[in-house]
């Protein structure tokens, strides 16, 4: 009988929902001015008695502090896709955070801790996370979001809540335009690349005739349009441009179709999985003696085992990595001690995942201070413009100084090539 | 004689390899941190200490005794105790061999974490709860044997006779009370009920937005719109049973009908939110025409396969470089502009939510008023037997149509609030896998009906987010559930269930509902 | 004399190399109870596929009212008066009875989506009629008492007179009607004969019949063609067929005379 | 009498869709034509080498379409239902195929223990890669009839096939969490190294054959023919096709209906373990969601072939990888749009042969 059926599910709805709305907080914590005091480790209440040892600050900042007893910990948040087809880019990212914040150690005795939340790539994703960590008034600051897509959906909700975010990956060059306060990103993104490897085909390597594909994605064909725009201005010629499916195994169609135009050089926007097997099919496709030219995606260990003999001479522009520093070495020792795994084989952004986590937490430590009751006040508003003013940050793949907008990653990118199947420094 | 022996000992060795799969994913350090977490402990590394370690498997043990022990129904308790105690057994020797060679990989200093994973060495050391391996691996083996005769004594005390009297008067109650409303008459107990879900979901509508938070609004707000799509699709396939597995393509349409008009790039036409809303509802409806046209004669899986080509079709589109100019290509649309209300701006996540319940409302008010009339009963009868349909003077081919327009309406509405809610919409997000979700939800709930479809969104879009505790294991535990209600509850949670009509003659006292056993 | 209400004109149905229907001509006198009998496979149930629509015939016409309708769709033809049952019931089986009344009523109600959406007027009047109706047929044929019931699950003779219910509810001025004693016993059979006489006296439609059962057939029909291998191999009246030899060959093989004795004394009695 | 007629026997315009079916055919047709003359007459855009190039590919990625289409037609046709987790079947294939080269490269022999197995003895290290692969798979195919199917044979046609569904992802996941989800590359022997194959001109640039595709092609041709050959011949084929065509009936012959499909699962899960090593052999990379859109792809392959047809599976996923490779050069179309053109085709067949290219066999399906 079906009334009496809508009745059931109605109570099953209410029931469920209040169970869900015990487990978070829900107090929306920062009106500016407002303080909201942490107990246990996640969740809030606003008690007018902490306002006793309140630093002046917290009254002023536009969104509040956040405020932590002693033995609480500062959370960072970090919205990435643990599942479905591009679950490697959040878990690689997400266990580049956690050493960070190992290395990063404590704060006055205030620990902080990586929380990973699962937003699979997309907006609906990427906006759901969004909101749990809105709610949590113990997180101060995002990693993330790790695609351009969820961060798209999340910097509204974030720029509400007043939570700082530094992305190590979302490259989408629309996503600092849109003036929002609170993203940065230290991806080194289509803008800072394209253009000086066009120029370096174009003169270093006086190609005239360029074919460019990309994977379909919006990092690889950014930086496809970027490169096609500036190699035609420098007077080369683009033969054909042709966007690949990205995931696939089997490109011959695509680059026989592109042998057809004979062009001297091939230029991919893209990562590994995808330019490996291009470069290996281009020696069946008639395109043996083009070169290959990748980008700081294709970049990496894997790039090398993937084509072995194939991959000589292969070129690609990444961020200027201070060579080898010891950092690196102890992150990549680290990082293969705690996971098994050679660093960089599951994404070209490991690094980047521990930069943009230790820069946060060294943004925190700037701005944080310790009350007289003991207590821990992190100024929402003060972390913001301290990520924003980020500047000279030695990270482990590159140092990074955010402009007004907030891309951080702004310097000149190095090529470097593979000879003996090693990457080197191109001449 | 054999049997009652053999029966657990099978049970027991499944249930050992069910212990070694979830050990082998890392599932027992999830579980064991979501208890430390439970008892208010922070867990700040990934391993929790070794007693949750042993506290999961312990539970296993439980469950798999209570298991053996339910199989191999014993009147007495001994009986069940000896079940349990040798599934326990059983499982625990699975286990034993495996954590032997797990053993043999630490002492060894063996890494094979490039192949597996979690084995990671203190990993495997928390498995043999830090003892040497040996001891470890009987420690495991001791441990589920005892939980497993444990188990197999709650049940035994389950099924004794003490707990059935606890729970009679209960029964008594719920019975009686299930008299009383049998005892009021068809409409008034109708009308009882009507009252109390109205004023229950007017709670729920009302007041919940406004106390809890951003995030459960959005939660709540998807579920509303993955509603708002079953019961569109359960036009299509609930009633005129066409197998549509493309459906996500009209969402995606009305969702980029309303970035189009609603957001600075491409075009900065900013024609608001509510024409938008509206063009984007016609529009999705004129693609369901358009679709069905040429395709009204397939019937079955080959309608499915061409739908799904379908959708895949739009999605391709809208992601490939030749309509990047209208679309956005893979970048989507970005900042679409929120409603208006009054010249206020209505796009809070409260304001949101608000409005999808509304949306949400109106679609279960069409939804249900279509069912009983003239076209939901030619979409029945198109369903049960195209052929004797037609005999009957309904134009299948019409009514399939309508069928296919309306429900693409339906999810056209969805789309363009989602793209405005989310401020962002880009092709991705209209993957195959969102279609398949929908149509899952709606069998889930059970075919064609609205209470079916709003539990089975709840499942589908609601249980995805209450199991976020359970972090990277959430999709393989959805898998697994959305297997366990099909085996459970193969109608769907909530089955369908033909109307009851009032002829005149049953006004006449010919009582026709005694009569009839349906 | 009363009008011909459907002529059949050479009408033929081939199926790959075998000819099921071979150029039959029919001629249906309205309010008449017209048979159409002979043995298995002798193309009976395909000639009435051909009447309602469901085969295009590869050659030759159908009349109705004197107007051809070839190559109307079923459902044009069903709305235009010419409704029928199936050998194998075929009832939409989880609807229940009422409802599959309803369906039969389709096209003499006239509420479109809108009207059900908005609950218009034209929905009301319409909802009503329709139950009045439906409710109606079910006690013309006898079943009122299971309205609510699951077609699937009533037993078969309820069924077969469900599927009549269903097509009496499209108003027919043509009935035709495949086998409907088929699997029933005497008493059930009887009150089928009934019910056919009754609908053909009280709503005067025309029913053409196809029917096995010999003492059904003699007992109502007015009129019988036999076919035999797609062709027709004989028409007229109950008496005439009974000594047509023809006929009984037919039936019975060649040289069935005695049989054919004890057959017509049968009847006599 | 004429005067009672109803009027509506005055035809209405109704029948507009009767032509609409046809004309949206042409038109399509149309347009594919003109593309053609564009490109192939007008342009000519590419040689003969790239025509070569083109067609090869497609035949090879076709033949591991054909390969996993066959299985799925197969249980198809026995039980009318979309194994949606068939693709995992193969994907865990794949990564047996993996695993045993990754064991095989680290075996060493010959004299001084520096050759690895796999190149020492590559036809035996293949032959023992097929052999696990398809014995995994077929256990997984096995596994799941027996958990996530057989309870639901009585169920509504739908519900085997949400089963299915949550079967795929909970494999997805499950391969992703055991194995990580990383892109792993198989260790081929050095014969099998990717480009190899053999070479010829043609107006001289150089063709490719790689082994594998070839390999690849003749393993799913040979596999079609014997099963193929099962399916009519033997006992087991008969008790196949009478399952599929009233699965009561069959019983009351005395056919263990259980046991048929059970077997039925094994085969065409040892299928799918085949193609997933020669995916592992052919592209040599493998990950967790390798199986997803080959699976996809081979049940659109298995109904453009007729859903059933066993040779209709083999033809469709021929037809389908030589359009995805050919379509887009021949109409001068970006390679993005592969599947769109396949897609379409797919539209385009299914609306003037409701039924697949060679039509349904094994039993019509029941809505």
């Amino acid at each position: 009988m079906k009334a009496a059926r809508i009745f059931v599910v109605l109570m099953f709805m209410f029931m469920m929902m209040t169970a869900c709305n015990a487990a978070p907080a829900a107090a929306e914590p920062n009106s500016p001015g407002s303080v909201t005091e942490v107990s246990g480790s996640d969740s809030a209440t606003t008690s007018p008695d902490a306002a006793a040892g309140t630093p002046e600050i917290c009254s002023t900042d536009a969104h509040g502090c956040a405020v932590f007893k002693p033995g609480d910990v500062v959370k960072i948040g970090m919205g990435a896709p643990m599942t479905g087809g591009d679950a490697s880019y959040g878990f690689d990212i997400s266990q580049g955070g956690t050493i960070a914040v190992q290395d990063s150690g404590e704060f006055e005795g205030f620990k902080f801790v990586l929380v990973v939340e699962d937003d699979g790539g997309t907006a609906e994703g990427g906006a759901a996370v969004a909101n749990k960590f809105a709610s949590d008034p113990a997180l101060v600051a995002v990693a993330g979001h790790i695609y351009s897509g969820a961060t798209s959906a999340a910097i509204p909700i974030y720029e509400k809540a007043g939570i700082v975010m530094l992305s190590p990956s979302a490259s989408l060059p629309t996503l600092t335009t849109l003036g929002s306060a609170v993203f940065n990103r230290i991806v080194f993104t289509d803008a800072r690349q394209g253009p000086p490897a066009a120029e370096y085909l174009f003169n270093k390597l006086n190609v005239r005739k360029l074919a460019v594909l990309h994977d379909g994605s919006d990092y690889g064909k950014g930086l496809a349009e970027t490169v096609a725009a500036k190699f035609t201005e420098l007077g080369g010629e683009v033969v054909i441009t042709e966007a690949i499916t990205k995931g696939e195994t089997d490109y011959t169609p695509v680059l026989s179709a592109v042998a057809a135009k004979n062009p001297e050089s091939v230029y991919f926007g893209g990562y590994t999985a995808e330019g490996a097997v291009i470069v290996n099919q281009m020696k069946q496709t008639g395109l043996e003696n083009a070169i290959f030219f990748g980008d700081d995606g294709t970049y990496g260990a894997d790039f090398l085992s993937r084509t072995g003999a194939n991959g000589e001479g292969a070129f690609a522009t990444i961020a200027p990595i201070p060579a080898d520093s010891p950092e690196k070495a102890a992150f990549d020792a680290a990082y293969l001690e705690q996971f098994g795994k050679e660093a960089g084989t599951l994404s070209p952004y490991t690094w980047n995942g521990y930069d943009s986590v230790s820069a946060l937490i060294a943004a925190v430590k700037s701005v944080a201070v310790v009350g007289n009751d003991g207590n821990l006040y992190v100024p929402r508003g003060a972390l913001i413009s301290a990520v924003r003013n980020l500047t000279d940050f030695h990270g482990i793949s590159g140092t990074y100084t955010c402009d007004a907008v907030g891309e951080c990653n702004t310097l000149p990118p190095t090529f470097v090539m593979v000879k003996d199947g090693a990457w080197v420094p191109a001449p | 004689m054999k049997k009652t022996y053999f029966q657990p000992i099978q049970i027991g060795f499944i249930f050992g390899a069910v212990n070694v799969f979830l050990v082998l994913i890392g599932f027992n350090a999830m579980v064991a941190s979501l208890l430390a977490k439970a008892l208010g402990e922070q867990v700040l590394t990934a391993l929790p200490p070794f007693p949750y370690l042993a506290a999961f498997t312990i539970l296993l043990g439980l469950w798999c005794g209570i298991a053996a022990a339910r199989k191999s129904s014993r009147a007495r308790i001994a009986g069940n105790v000896l079940a349990g105690w040798l599934s326990g057994l059983a499982a625990g020797s699975v286990t034993f061999v495996f954590c032997v060679g797990i053993g043999w990989l630490l002492s060894n200093k063996i890494d094979i974490r490039n192949y597996l994973t979690v084995l990671s060495f203190d990993f495997i050391n928390g498995v043999l709860m830090g003892l040497p391996p040996l001891v470890g691996a009987l420690a495991n083996l001791g441990i589920l044997a005892a939980a497993g005769a444990v188990g197999g004594l709650l049940y035994g005390f389950i099924q004794s006779s003490k707990v059935k009297q606890i729970n009679q008067p209960i029964l008594a109650l719920t019975c009686s009370t299930t008299e009383k409303l049998k005892r009021l008459d068809h409409g008034r107990r109708r009308l009882a009920f009507q009252i109390l879900g109205v004023a229950i979901a007017g709670a729920v509508v009302i007041f919940l937005p406004l106390n809890w938070g951003s995030y459960w609004n959005y939660v709540a707000g998807t579920v509303g719109l993955y509603v708002i799509l079953g019961l569109g699709l359960n036009l299509i396939v609930g009633l005129s049973g066409q197998l549509v597995l493309g459906y996500i393509a009209f969402f995606a349409i009305g969702a980029y009908t309303m970035a189009l008009l609603n957001s600075p790039l491409p075009y900065n036409l900013m024609w608001g939110f509510w024409p938008a809303l509206v063009l984007g509802v016609i529009f999705a409806a004129l693609a369901g025409l358009l679709l069905g046209l040429p395709l009204m004669r397939l019937r079955g899986d080959y309608l499915a396969i061409v739908t799904l080509g379908f959708g895949e079709i739009i999605r391709i589109l809208l992601k490939s470089d030749v309509l990047t100019d209208f679309s956005g290509g893979p970048r989507g649309i970005q900042n679409i502009s929120g409603p208006t209300l009054f010249g206020r701006p209505f796009n809070s996540d409260i304001d949101f939510m608000y409005l999808i319940a509304i949306s949400v409302a109106l679609a279960a008010f069409v939804y249900n008023r279509l069912q009983h009339s003239r076209p939901g009963r030619a979409w029945l009868s198109i369903r049960e037997d195209e052929t004797a349909a037609r005999a009957c003077g309904v134009n299948t081919t019409r009514y399939k149509l309508l069928a296919l327009a309306l429900g693409a309406a339906f999810a056209g509405l969805a789309g363009a609030i989602y793209a405005s809610r989310n401020q962002f919409t880009g092709p991705e997000e209209h993957s195959l896998m969102a279609s398949i979700n929908v149509l899952s939800l709606i069998i889930v709930g059970g075919l064609g009906n609205i209470p079916g479809t709003i539990l089975g969104a709840f499942a589908l879009k609601g249980l995805p987010e209450i199991l976020r505790e359970f972090s990277n294991y959430r999709l393989l535990t959805f898998g697994a559930l959305l297997v366990v209600m099909m085996l459970s509850r193969p109608e769907g949670l909530i089955p369908s269930k033909r109307p009851k009509y009032k002829t005149p003659q049953e006004a006449d006292g010919r009582n026709a509902e005694e009569k009839n056993v349906s | 004399m009363s009008a011909e209400i459907i002529t059949a004109h050479n009408v033929t149905k081939v199926f790959g190399g075998l000819t099921a229907v071979d150029e039959i001509d029919l001629v249906v006198k309205e309010k008449t109870i017209h048979s159409i009998i002979g043995p298995n496979g002798a193309g009976k149930t395909t000639f009435f596929n051909c009447l309602s629509g469901y085969y295009t015939p590869e050659n030759g016409e159908v009349f109705y009212c004197g107007q051809s309708i070839r190559g109307r769709g079923t459902h044009e033809i069903a709305t235009l008066g010419i409704l029928r049952t199936y050998q194998n019931i075929r009832l939409f089986s989880s609807l229940t009875a009422i409802e599959n009344v309803m369906v039969g009523l389709h096209h003499s109600l006239h509420e479109t989506w809108i009207d059900a959406v908005l609950h218009t007027r034209r929905y009301q009047k319409d909802e009503k009629h329709a139950l009045i109706e439906a409710s109606h047929w079910l006690d013309f044929v006898g079943l009122i008492g299971c309205a609510d019931a699951v077609a699937g699950s009533l037993p078969y003779g309820a069924q077969r007179r469900l599927e009549i219910a269903r097509a009496l509810a499209g108003k027919p001025r043509v009935l035709l009607l495949d086998e409907p004693t088929a699997g029933m016993n005497p008493q059930e059979t009887l009150e089928m004969t009934a019910l056919i006489r009754q609908m053909r006296d009280d709503f005067g439609i025309t029913i053409i019949l196809i029917e096995h059962d010999m003492h059904v057939v003699m007992e109502i029909s007015d009129f019988i063609s036999v076919l035999d291998f797609g062709k027709k191999i004989a028409e007229g009246i109950p008496s005439e067929i009974q000594s047509n030899a023809r006929v009984i060959e037919a039936y019975l093989g060649p040289g069935g005379a005695a049989l054919a004795q004890k057959f017509k004394r049968k009847t006599r009695k | 009498m004429n005067e009672t007629l109803p009027i509506s026997i005055a035809r209405k315009g109704a029948n507009v869709l009767k032509y609409l079916r046809p004309v949206f055919g042409a038109v399509i047709l149309i347009f594919i034509i003109y593309r053609l003359i564009q490109t192939l007459l007008i342009q000519e855009i590419f040689g003969p080498e790239t025509w070569t190039r083109l067609v090869i590919a497609g035949m090879i990625i076709g033949s591991v379409y054909a390969l996993i289409a066959i299985g799925y037609t197969l249980v198809y046709g026995i039980l009318f239902m979309i194994n949606f987790a068939h693709g995992e079947v193969m994907m865990l294939g794949a990564y047996t195929c993996f695993f045993v080269f990754e064991a095989l490269k680290n075996i060493k022999v010959g004299a001084d223990h520096s050759l690895a197995f796999s190149n020492a003895y590559p036809v035996i290290s293949i032959i023992i890669a097929f052999i696990l692969g398809m014995s995994v798979s077929a256990l997984t195919g096995f596994l799941l009839e027996k958990v996530a199917y057989r309870p639901l044979r009585q169920a509504p046609r739908l519900v085997p096939l949400i089963s299915a569904i949550g079967a795929s992802i909970f494999l997805q996941n499950a391969a992703q969490l055991l194995f990580s989800p990383q892109l792993r590359d198989v260790a081929n022997p050095q014969i099998l190294a990717r480009g190899s194959g053999w070479k010829f001109l043609i107006n001289g640039s150089s063709v490719t054959i790689p082994y594998t595709g070839v390999f690849t092609f003749l393993l799913s041709l040979i596999l079609l023919v014997s099963l193929y050959l099962i399916v009519q011949k033997t006992k087991f084929g008969r008790a196949m096709r009478a399952v599929a065509l009233d699965k009561k009936t069959a019983s009351l012959m005395g056919i263990d209906v259980d046991k048929t499909i059970s077997l039925t699962f094994l085969i065409s899960g040892a299928l799918a373990g085949a193609a997933g090593v020669m995916w592992g052999l052919h592209n040599s990379m493998v990950y967790y969601f390798t199986g997803f859109v080959p699976g996809i792809k081979a049940f659109t392959a298995a109904v453009l072939g007729g859903i059933g047809n066993l040779p209709g599976a083999m033809l469709g996923g021929l037809f389908l990888g030589i359009i995805e490779s050919v379509g887009p050069a021949a109409l001068g179309i970006d390679f993005q749009l592969k599947d769109v053109i396949a897609f379409l085709l797919l539209i385009v067949v299914l609306t003037f042969r409701p039924s697949g290219l060679l039509g349904e066999v094994l039993a019509k399906e029941k809505v």
